[in-house]
């Protein structure tokens, strides 16, 4: 399935790239995940 | 504790205008000579934008295939970057660290901040060969293995986040109170959003440099570039705020109301504290730098007395005033410091950027930047100081505005 | 309230141009060392001086070795400080009434507080005493002599008396021996002359002192100073006129030089030694011992340690005393210039050999070259004679270079190149021009009329890796598209031609520029015209 | 730069916040070969005779802008020059003709890295590594921040810094389009001296060696570029020190994008362990403020409470004092009463309060 890397460029390609789409959910999902905790303590 | 306003004589504080200041100030007609030099500098600026956007980059600079980088990166892009770190620095201490007692400083610092990045984008349209396709590294081919992506993309986020934080004031100023209620609310997410992006891309300025250890000096090279950037930027943008709130509180004083202006000596001081302590942390781990690439031999060069003076004299020798000052309460020695700090931020950037770059070549292929060049970078600055007047005397910064009594 | 706040501003502004001003010293003064650092000029290249230092004993602190400059001191010669003397004030003389060359002393065992105090009473005596008189007090303080990063530096060329400068000297001395060369005699323990043991100072003294023989330094100074004083104007006496190399090279040297008379043979038939000669495989080799003599400046180029034969030192197996180097290594060795076969290497760097012989491969010994010195009497014929070794001169080659065996069409007189004509016109290659100036350079020189006998081996120059003959294949045969992977050594033609004629050119300092060979064909040809 | 990659990343305190940190994965893959049969190009400094016959055919090959001096004027070689928005390669003279040994002339052009720094820094990938060798620019992506001239160690892209409207980055390209048609570069075919080999980069480093070995008075033991900076496509074997013909030494065996590996690694470090830090400041500031927040208001209410029981004793205190006093007086009051009826039946009230 992995096509072969031939260069450290291209490892690091493929690597960051994924590792920038891994923060974009990150950052989209801590603030839900923050709603989540304080979610039933309302009166808090 | 004497409370006067420092060195600056002023005549007893102007009681605020019966309208809350909301109202325009008393205008001393439009001739005033910020206004006439402001005016000369714009037209300057504009006959050099079409010198430039006609005849090309090299019509109006001396950037070359060996400095392709000049005073627009290493001053406007680099420095002002770090000069507008005061944003996120004071929002963190006021909204996440809970000294509240710094509340006055948080708009002015986030207005600063908002600027400076404006102009920062601002500048870049002017360096970038091609200005309209800056979005393309994010919607047509992503270079991801790039510092520089990193960089461009939280510059643009942060951009973002600091509108959004610097939003209330106008949105007061207008009068839209539900929306301004709404962004009240996101204060805090865009607060931690701001100081994420701004730790990433303040360190990612500086690992911009680590692709190239052949062109930078071995004494500014580190691989703890990023670090330096970023420990660096926390100490100018606090200097900043010091530095912008001295000169706001006297030449803006009508608009400043009494809450404010006693918080200001309040934010001074604590500043001045924080600021000495992270110089000196800089202090330290910049000689770490040189230790771990066991540089000593080099201080003994021209380049190494060069970082000598910028070590001694621009952050040990700030740091330690810092700290007599906020001992001895001397605010004028403050005052003097921060300018210190904020100058020796602009030429540790500009060390980096331009002076100990390509330090290997000959004296003869050196860039010397163009008049036009730094007459360009003027009329930006002076760009961003109309508009901070211009909203520093309408919209609610440097007081609150009555009807949001339940201010922030 | 407002006094306080006066003191306050006060004591700010002290602060401040305080800290400034410690900075500033700091860096100004950083700036002056620097400079200071970058004025120091290099030490300045001295011939006469003299670094004087007792052998280091360790554990015990040393200064600095002291500089001493003997030629200001030679001048003294005439002034009154050294009261008449001359030389003798500080080289006493030796029974013989010439001087001795070691300071104050006539050996040079000495303890070392002896040595030191020697030197001391005697240079600071006379600085302080006589020349302090005379006005020209001399240094006195420790630091004054015992420099640590001393200006000058010594820069004494070690000479050798070649054989040119050593004719000149037999005829001063008439063709007389006795006056420098000797042999120490064992049982009358003295030096005394002995006819046909003539040889190198540097045979018996070495750069120690061994078995109370003085070094080489020492003997030198003391023969060659000596005699120089004592014969005034019969040659230098300062440290200049012989360290200096380019003083020492333009003495006059008769020319041609005439052959050094030592009883050394003529010819020589070069075999392994007599009882080795049964291992040996090739034919022995008949050596023109006169001929070699005229291209080597010393002896010592071949006879590098003793003056003897070869085999006396290398045996077939090697032995100690030869280095453990095997006759055949010592006669073969590659990378080494008084060998044979070494030596002959460093000639083909001359310009006109370079042409060809920088393209080929070094040291390559073909096996069609031993015969050419190997072509004395094989090792049965030697064995057989019992010991008397045959005359080797009748087994010497030729001496002329044979004529061209091409002639007529077999040999054409211009090549025309035309195949890759494009940007320049055809290229008329005079072949029958460029033979004959090499076959010039070959017959000028010995050597190469000797290897190079059968002429047309200077053919394979250009027409390389292929058999010599009458048709030898084009270039064109070999070289045509470049980087084949096949071979990726050959150039392609375009390549091969330029490599082959503009590298030949080069070694032999020929005109290189492109129009010398073809002429521009496109317009450029115009402009081209006024260039000289 | 002698601390490694990983330990940099300790540096940063990311190791210290207990998240185990992978090493950037290539540590652990070891050395990229790289596009196996790449081509590369041999350049024989010693055979350089400095005809600029290279010059002159990669103008006419990329149709280059027509030179100020031209190709056949050699005197240009008297002042040193780089590459620039109109050249693509420059070949310089490295010592004069005057001097001993005679001129060295060399050819200088993108060295066509196996890890180009120009590709790893540009962020819009506008360079690629191209299995057959070369590295290509893309002008059609190209922003124009020239942050590709910065990283070049070679200082080799040039910029068109006097065209307004679409200005690009310049650069050799291997003839790449000449190459994908089995044509040779325009440098290469055009070599009278065939001082540039053109093939396989593997056959080419064992052409070197050979000639190497061949001709060890005539080259340094040195071939320049199998490992500076990770390896080059443009391999160079010289007859003086590399450094004399403008070939820097002291580059390191790195490849460019290893030096920023580091600190992009940091970076999801930041972005995941920064909001929680904050948050969680945040979190525990609020905490505290309602805590103190509370604690105040039940301070508060109590000290309310307390002074309105005290205010209620001394109220009621006060009540029946005042009560007493009022009964007290009213029995005064009463018995001066019964004292004055007492007094006026007997006499006249003689003298009055």
């Amino acid at each position: 399935m992995l096509a072969v890397i031939h260069t450290l460029q291209e490892f690091m390609t493929r690597t960051k790239g994924i590792v920038y789409l891994l923060i974009l959910a990150y950052l989209i999902g801590f603030p839900l995940w923050w709603r989540f905790l304080n979610r039933n303590n309302k009166d808090d | 504790m004497s409370t006067d306003t420092g060195t600056v004589t002023t005549p007893e504080a102007a009681p605020l205008p019966a309208d809350g200041g909301s109202g325009t100030p008393p205008r001393r007609g439009i001739l005033t000579p910020f206004n006439v030099i402001a005016g000369l500098i714009i037209l300057l600026g504009a006959w050099l934008t079409w010198q430039r956007f006609t005849g090309g980059l090299g019509a109006i600079s001396h950037l070359s295939n060996n400095q392709p980088w000049g005073v627009w990166i290493g001053f406007d892009l680099l420095t002002g970057v770090a000069l507008a770190a005061g944003g996120y620095t004071t929002a963190a201490a006021v909204y996440l660290f809970g000294q509240k007692q710094y509340h006055a400083a948080v708009r002015p610092a986030v207005l600063t901040g908002f600027l400076g990045y404006a102009l920062v984008v601002f500048a870049l349209l002017y360096d970038v060969g091609r200005p309209l396709r800056l979005p393309y590294p994010f919607v047509i081919s992503p270079g991801v293995t790039s510092v520089m992506f990193e960089v461009g993309a939280c510059v643009a986020l942060y951009l973002t986040v600091l509108f959004l934080e610097f939003s209330p004031a106008p949105l007061e100023w207008l009068g839209w109170t539900r929306l301004r209620n709404f962004m009240i609310k996101l204060t805090i997410p865009l607060t931690i959003f701001g100081v994420v992006l701004s730790t990433l891309h303040q360190s990612s300025l500086g690992a911009m440099f680590l692709i190239t250890p052949a062109k930078l000096h071995p004494l500014w090279y580190s691989n703890y570039l990023p670090v330096f950037f970023f420990v660096s930027s926390i100490a100018a943008g606090m200097a900043m705020v010091i530095f912008e709130g001295t000169l706001s509180h006297s030449i803006f004083r009508r608009q400043v109301d009494p809450a404010h202006e006693e918080e200001h000596h309040a934010v001074i001081f604590g500043f001045a504290k924080a600021t000495s302590l992270v110089l000196m942390g800089y202090f330290g781990i910049k000689v770490v730098g040189v230790a771990v690439s066991n540089n000593w031999h080099l201080l003994g060069t021209r380049y190494g007395l060069w970082f000598l003076l910028e070590m001694l004299g621009f952050v040990a020798l700030p740091a330690f005033l810092f700290g007599v000052g906020v001992r001895e309460k001397k605010l004028g020695l403050i005052r003097f410091t921060a300018l210190l700090t904020v100058l020796g931020i602009v030429l540790n950037r500009l060390n980096v950027a331009i002076i100990c770059f390509n330090y290997r070549l000959p004296a003869a292929q050196r860039y010397v930047p163009s008049w036009k060049e730094i007459g360009l970078s003027v009329f930006i600055v002076t760009v961003g100081l109309v508009a901070f007047r211009f909203i520093v005397t309408r919209m609610p910064i440097l007081h609150d505005d009555p009807a949001y009594k339940d201010a922030h | 309230m407002a006094v306080e706040k006066a003191d306050e501003k006060r004591q700010v502004r002290w602060l401040g141009i305080v800290a400034l001003l410690v900075v500033a010293a700091v860096l100004g003064l950083g700036f002056l060392i620097l400079d200071a650092r970058a004025q120091r000029k290099p030490a300045e290249p001295r011939t006469d001086l003299i670094s004087l230092e007792y052998p280091v004993t360790p554990g015990h602190p040393e200064r600095a070795p002291s500089v001493f400059l003997h030629q200001p001191h030679a001048d003294l010669d005439t002034t009154s400080i050294l009261a008449g003397e001359g030389c003798r004030s500080c080289h006493p003389a030796r029974e013989d009434g010439a001087l001795s060359f070691r300071f104050m002393r006539l050996n040079d065992e000495l303890p070392r507080p002896e040595m030191v105090d020697l030197y001391h009473d005697r240079c600071i005596g006379c600085h302080t005493g006589p020349a302090a008189q005379a006005g020209r007090r001399g240094p006195d303080g420790c630091g004054q002599c015992h420099v640590r990063r001393p200006e000058v530096a010594a820069a004494q060329a070690n000479v050798v008396m070649d054989l040119g400068l050593h004719a000149r000297h037999v005829k001063a001395f008439d063709g007389k021996c006795e006056p420098c060369h000797h042999v120490f005699d064992e049982a009358t323990q003295k030096l005394v002359y002995m006819k046909g043991k003539e040889s190198s100072c540097r045979d018996c003294h070495g750069a120690t002192v061994v078995d109370a023989r003085p070094t080489l330094r020492t003997a030198c100074h003391a023969a060659c100073v000596n005699c120089h004083l004592e014969h005034p104007h019969s040659g230098p006496t300062s440290c200049v006129g012989c360290h200096d190399l380019a003083r020492f090279l333009a003495y006059k040297r008769p020319d041609p030089v005439p052959r050094l008379e030592r009883g050394q043979p003529d010819v020589v038939l070069v075999h392994a030694a007599v009882e080795d000669i049964p291992q040996m495989e090739q034919p022995s080799v008949p050596f023109d011992h006169r001929s070699h003599e005229r291209d080597v400046n010393t002896c010592r180029v071949c006879h590098h340690e003793k003056l003897l034969a070869c085999r006396e030192c290398h045996t077939l197996a090697g032995e100690e005393r030869g280095g453990h180097v095997p006759l055949a290594v010592a006669y073969h060795a590659q990378g080494v210039d008084h060998s044979c076969v070494g030596c002959h290497e460093t000639r083909k760097a001359a310009v006109d050999c370079a042409g060809c012989h920088s393209f080929l491969p070094h040291f390559a010994l073909a096996p069609v070259f031993c015969q050419r010195c190997h072509s004395g009497p094989p090792p049965a014929e030697l064995a057989a004679t019992g010991g008397t070794m045959p005359s080797a001169a009748a087994y010497l080659g030729p001496r002329s270079l044979a004529p061209l065996t091409f002639t007529g069409d077999q040999f054409p007189d211009s090549v025309t190149i035309d195949r890759l004509a494009d940007k320049y016109a055809p290229a008329v290659f005079p072949h029958r021009k460029v033979v004959d100036k090499l076959r010039a350079g070959i017959a000028a020189s010995p050597l190469a009329t000797h290897f190079h006998a059968e002429d047309d081996l200077a053919c394979t120059g250009c027409h390389h890796h292929s058999p010599v003959g009458a048709r030898p294949p084009a270039c064109s045969n070999c070289h045509g598209q470049p980087f084949q992977p096949v071979n990726m050594n050959a150039p392609g033609l375009y390549g091969a031609f330029h490599q082959q004629c503009l590298g030949c050119h080069e070694r032999m300092h020929k005109p290189t520029d492109c129009t010398y060979c073809h002429a521009a064909r496109s317009d450029q040809a115009v402009a081209r015209a006024d260039q000289p | 730069m002698s601390i490694s990659r990983r330990s940099f990343l300790q540096i940063l305190g990311l190791a210290s916040a207990g998240a185990a940190l992978p090493t950037t994965a290539q540590a652990a893959h070891g050395e990229f070969a790289g596009y196996p049969d790449s081509f590369a190009v041999l350049h024989d400094q010693t055979l350089c005779v400095g005809c600029r016959s290279c010059e002159a055919a990669c103008n006419e090959v990329n149709n280059l802008p027509a030179p100020d001096r031209p190709f056949t004027d050699l005197t240009v070689l008297d002042e040193m020059r780089r590459t620039s928005a109109g050249a693509y390669t420059v070949v310089n003279r490295y010592r004069d003709a005057d001097e001993p040994g005679g001129p060295i002339f060399r050819k200088l052009q993108c060295n066509h890295c196996l890890e180009p720094a120009c590709a790893s820094a540009c962020f819009v990938g506008a360079f690629t590594k191209t299995p057959e060798g070369a590295v290509i620019y893309n002008p059609s992506v190209c922003v124009g921040c020239r942050y590709c001239i910065v990283a070049c160690p070679f200082n080799v892209p040039a910029y068109q810094y006097h065209n307004a409207a679409n200005p690009v980055v310049t650069k050799c390209t291997m003839c790449y389009p000449r190459v994908k048609e089995g044509l040779l570069p325009g440098c290469v075919e055009a070599c009278p001296m065939e001082a540039l080999s053109f093939g396989k980069r593997r056959d080419l480093l064992h052409l070197a060696r050979e000639r190497i070995l061949r001709h060890p008075d005539r080259y340094v033991d040195h071939i320049y570029g199998e490992l500076e900076m990770g390896g080059t496509s443009w391999l160079y074997i010289t007859g003086v020190r590399p450094e004399k013909v403008g070939l820097r030494e002291d580059l390191g065996e790195t490849p460019a994008p290893e030096f920023t590996s580091g600190a992009l690694g940091a970076v999801p470090m930041v972005v995941g362990l920064w909001p929680v830090l904050l948050t969680g400041l945040y979190a525990i500031n609020k905490r505290r403020e309602a805590v103190q927040k509370r604690n105040l208001t039940e301070a508060v209410e109590q000290a309310i409470g307390e002074t309105q029981a005290a205010a209620d004793r001394k109220a009621a205190q006060t009540a029946e004092k005042f009560k007493k006093d009022k009964e007290a007086a009213v029995e005064k009051a009463i018995q001066k009463a019964l004292k004055e009826a007492e007094a006026a039946r007997p006499k006249p009230p003689e003298e009055d309060a």
